[in-house]
């Protein structure tokens, strides 16, 4: 059980959510097939198995915003399609936000809002657009209410995958306005957003590093 | 699924072997999949790039050499390029002259490709981007990703790169290549669904006596669903559907892309082309030059999309120009 | 049955339309189904001339113009032409200096050549016919009606194209296209059988994990049913098959053409191409000129052929000599 | 009932053939597709068509051996493929051996014969190599039996249908030596061909129009 994010748990986050996507990816590509080009699984497979490669590869004493920034840059490089710049930036974004060795809930909450802030200046989504940010948003509030009601790391993450979870559900009657499931139109209600579903997994991915 | 392939995850991989095999006029850089023409770069020259998901050729990889591209960046299948992939092409034919990215509209290949242009420019090189947006089927952009790119991007490679051969300068190049943009409008309909290496099954189902009108190139379900018609009664439809958002009057001329989207023997779209011609020429409308065949496909999909470009002097004479490329030639 | 066609009696009619309507610079003569080039007559030239049942576009129709054919007789969908047509076709281009007919060796079309043949020579037209017979699939010509012609069409029509063009006399034309037929192999497997607009079903069925190998052009089943295995399986075989076929030793040069049946993505068909060339290259045979694409189509089949054609200095040169027809363009 | 081949019966007969074609064209195709290229009945069907236009445009005073002939003729240039240019020949073949305003059964038997001839001349095909040789051979032979022994041409034509018949049935078993049929090699067996069915679908013609 872990307190704070610090090295380990950065790590240990991201072999979580490489583990969930390997475990998940033809779901999340039968979702994309569904609304989408049917590419959303193997591309954030073959990214996240890129990440774990990468983060061999840094050095013993790196800190968490090096190891997240490091798996952001190599999600660009790796994965392409719109989920690549918007993840990669996301954790870019989260890792440029956390300098320290290790930071509270409070300032992981932070952290995961400026990558939040990242995606949404780089897709201009907002939330109803049926995108990540639809399991995004809900989560990193959800972390943050409860940085502000005292929670410990392990019930505040547990509450933000619920959020994502929740909220990747609730785009199913949406009809999308980004990315292309929005060349669908009124085609799209109906399914289960690719990104918000993967973006739910990787907030569970965080909560099971913590008690883990 | 069946495919002639060794595992999904290869593909694009094995795909360029056989690109480098095939093809000694290009060169293929393996490692961070790029495909240029062997004698790049060339000084003085704006270097004209394009790119996307794999799964549409001979886009872009087809269309690379003079008069044409001067590097394609294959994505994986359906996937845009990464940035990466696309400041190696930039640098690999940067002459000094700048470069222009022909950049389908999709948020994955607009996102990639502008990271790298940023890159790019950090290094000192002068990148314009001409975003690709012909296809009518997506109809609101204000609640969409925006229109999407189609077949016209195979008339913007071909008269943008005409005008680069020539040496014209990057603002000159982007703007034929935007000129083009706004001349041409397209449309797709499929008769059965693409299947990814990676998904293994069709996008989507459609029964025996349906299809999908106004799909995009990526295996995605159109706007609606239609009982499969006549040849006649199915391109009237498609032409009625671009002309709604054209500018064209009796007395225009254009050029005609009848592209097939991977599945559709060539005799078919003969079949389409000639309809074309017909309901065209019942508005006074002349195909000035036509284009028959798979250029901008989407695997396996059977199907056609047709692209309209109204055409002028100048797009005619880039259009004919001499180009020589694995896809296209000119003589 | 999802096909682009009106109906399937017009197929052949509406295609040539649409062809007549694409390609200004061929003639298409609309009442006997004949393509011709537009400046025929050639004075003094011999007349290089085809045709096969349609179907398998883009030949033959598709190589027709300046260093390929003069003219393409297409017949219904997979059913040869009829004498009718081809002395059409050899009276819109009788230059005076005889013609060279490229047969591929099936009963119909055979027996539909030779009998046009015959009405020619009563006309004074001197008439050399050529057989195309390169599928090793069929292995005892005894008991069959002789191997298949295939892919090689291609380069026989190309090669003897290019003589043509250059003044050849007739027994100069037949002579060199003879030596690119008995310098050439192919062999083919199929994922998917075809669908002729006629019977509106697929000619065979095909479990999701099976192919048939060695088939023809014709949608007719193979020799043999086997399972899907990976790329580089499968053409390690088919290189096996037509090697064990040929008089290829480590050092010889080879054209190979890689041919994709209409319905395989060209993705694939470069897959396959790495696949072959890896093959070769480890025989010391090297592919001194490559082709990769749809040439030789059976309608909406999945699969591809291989043709190996042994090169020699004067195939290679007329191989590469100018040409300039709707598929294949030689600078 | 029609004692002697004459015109009326000549036009009969091609009548019939065309309806019956018309009426078992998707069968002929769906033979043709199992060991063929699934043409054959198109082929014959566009053919025929072809004839009946061609009928009516001959003078009212043509032989039976013209409009045989000129069917004959009609055919090659229309059917294209291996069947239009042996049936064709066939057709003139018989043509040519009727030049009598009428012919008996044993002057239809002989030509038959030469029409049989024609088509073997041409394809070089014998009994076995499982064509349309197959039944267009034990008709003819059941013709020439008949007329030696003396029966109407009612009851010779039936016989020889029925031969036909037969002689179609009996090329299931059969290898394939001949046409496209024979690529498939052993593949061939089990599958009754497609010219051979045609061939007995055209004597069963000749035997209806007799009576009729
Ligand atoms: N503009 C955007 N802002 C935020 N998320 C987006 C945007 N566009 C697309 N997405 C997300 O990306 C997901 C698709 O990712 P992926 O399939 O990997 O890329 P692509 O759509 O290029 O094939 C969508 O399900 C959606 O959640
Ligand atoms: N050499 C031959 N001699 C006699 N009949 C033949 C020969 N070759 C083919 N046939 C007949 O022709 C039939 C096929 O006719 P069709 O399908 O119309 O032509 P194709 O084989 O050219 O498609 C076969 O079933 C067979 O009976
Ligand atoms: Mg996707
Ligand atoms: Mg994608
Ligand atoms: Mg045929
Ligand atoms: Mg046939």
């Amino acid at each position: 059980m872990r307190y704070d994010l610090d090295r380990e748990l950065a790590l240990g986050w991201l072999r979580a959510a490489a583990a969930a996507v390997e475990r998940r990816h033809e779901e999340l590509t039968a979702l994309d097939a569904a609304i989408g080009d049917g590419d959303h699984g193997s591309n954030l497979r073959r990214g996240f198995a890129a990440v774990i490669t990468a983060l061999d590869a840094l050095p013993a004493d790196a800190s968490p915003g090096t190891v997240l920034t490091k798996a952001g840059s190599t999600l660009i490089s790796k994965v392409g399609g719109a989920s690549g710049p918007l993840y990669g930036s996301a954790l870019r974004g989260v890792g440029a936000a956390l300098p320290a060795p290790s930071a509270d809930l409070t300032e992981l909450a932070q952290a995961l809002r400026a990558g939040l802030g990242a995606v949404q200046k780089l897709g201009g989504a907002v939330v109803g657009d049926k995108t990540m940010v639809d399991a995004f948003e809900p989560a990193v509030a959800a972390l943050e209410r409860a940085a502000f009601d005292g929670f410990t790391l392990r019930e505040a993450s547990a509450l933000a995958a619920e959020a994502a979870e929740a909220g990747a559900r609730a785009t199913i009657p949406l009809q999308a306005r980004k990315g292309r499931a929005s060349y669908l139109g009124p085609r799209s209600i109906g399914h289960q957003d690719p990104g918000a579903t993967s973006t739910a997994l990787l907030f569970r991915a965080l909560a099971d590093a913590v008690v883990s | 699924m069946k495919k002639l392939i060794n595992t999904p995850e290869s593909v694009l991989d094995d795909a360029l072997t056989g690109v480098a095999a095939a093809h000694p006029e290009l060169t293929v850089d393996r490692e961070n999949h790029v495909i240029h023409r062997a004698d790049a770069p060339r000084p003085g020259k704006v270097a004209l790039i394009s790119g996307g998901g794999s799964g549409h050729e001979p886009l872009h990889g087809g269309f690379v050499g003079p008069g044409m591209l001067d590097a394609a960046c294959p994505g994986e299948v359906f996937t845009s390029p990464v940035p990466d992939q696309v400041l190696a092409a930039l640098r690999a034919t940067d002459g000094g002259a700048g470069a222009v990215l022909i950049v389908k509209n999709y948020t994955g290949d607009v996102l990639n490709f502008s990271l790298a242009a940023e890159l790019a420019a950090e290094e000192g090189i002068e990148v314009r981007t001409v975003l690709v947006n012909d296809d009518v089927a997506v109809e609101d952009s204000t609640y969409t990703a925006g229109r999407r790119g189609t077949g016209a991007t195979v008339v913007v490679e071909k008269v943008a790169g005409a005008l680069a051969e020539r040496g014209a300068k990057a603002a000159e190049v982007a703007s034929v290549a935007e000129r083009a943009v706004a001349a041409s409008r397209s449309f797709a309909v499929a008769l059965t669904a693409a299947t990814t290496p990676a998904a293994g099954r069709p996008g989507f189902d459609l029964p025996e006596d349906q299809i999908e009108v106004g799909v995009g190139i990526h295996g995605e379900p159109g706007r609606r669903r239609e009982p499969l018609r006549p040849a006649r009664e199915l391109v009237a439809e498609v032409v009625e559907t671009i002309l709604a958002d054209h500018t064209l009057t009796a007395g225009d001329e254009v050029i005609a892309l009848v592209n097939g989207m991977g599945g559709t023997p060539l005799i078919e779209l003969y079949i389409v082309h000639g309809e074309v011609a017909a309901r065209l020429a019942e508005r006074g409308i002349t195909i000035a030059r036509a284009l028959v065949g798979n250029y901008v496909t989407s695997l396996d999909m059977a199907g056609f999309s047709l692209t309209l470009t109204k055409a002028d002097p100048e797009l005619l004479e880039l259009w004919d120009a001499p180009a020589r490329t694995p896809a296209l030639h000119r003589p």
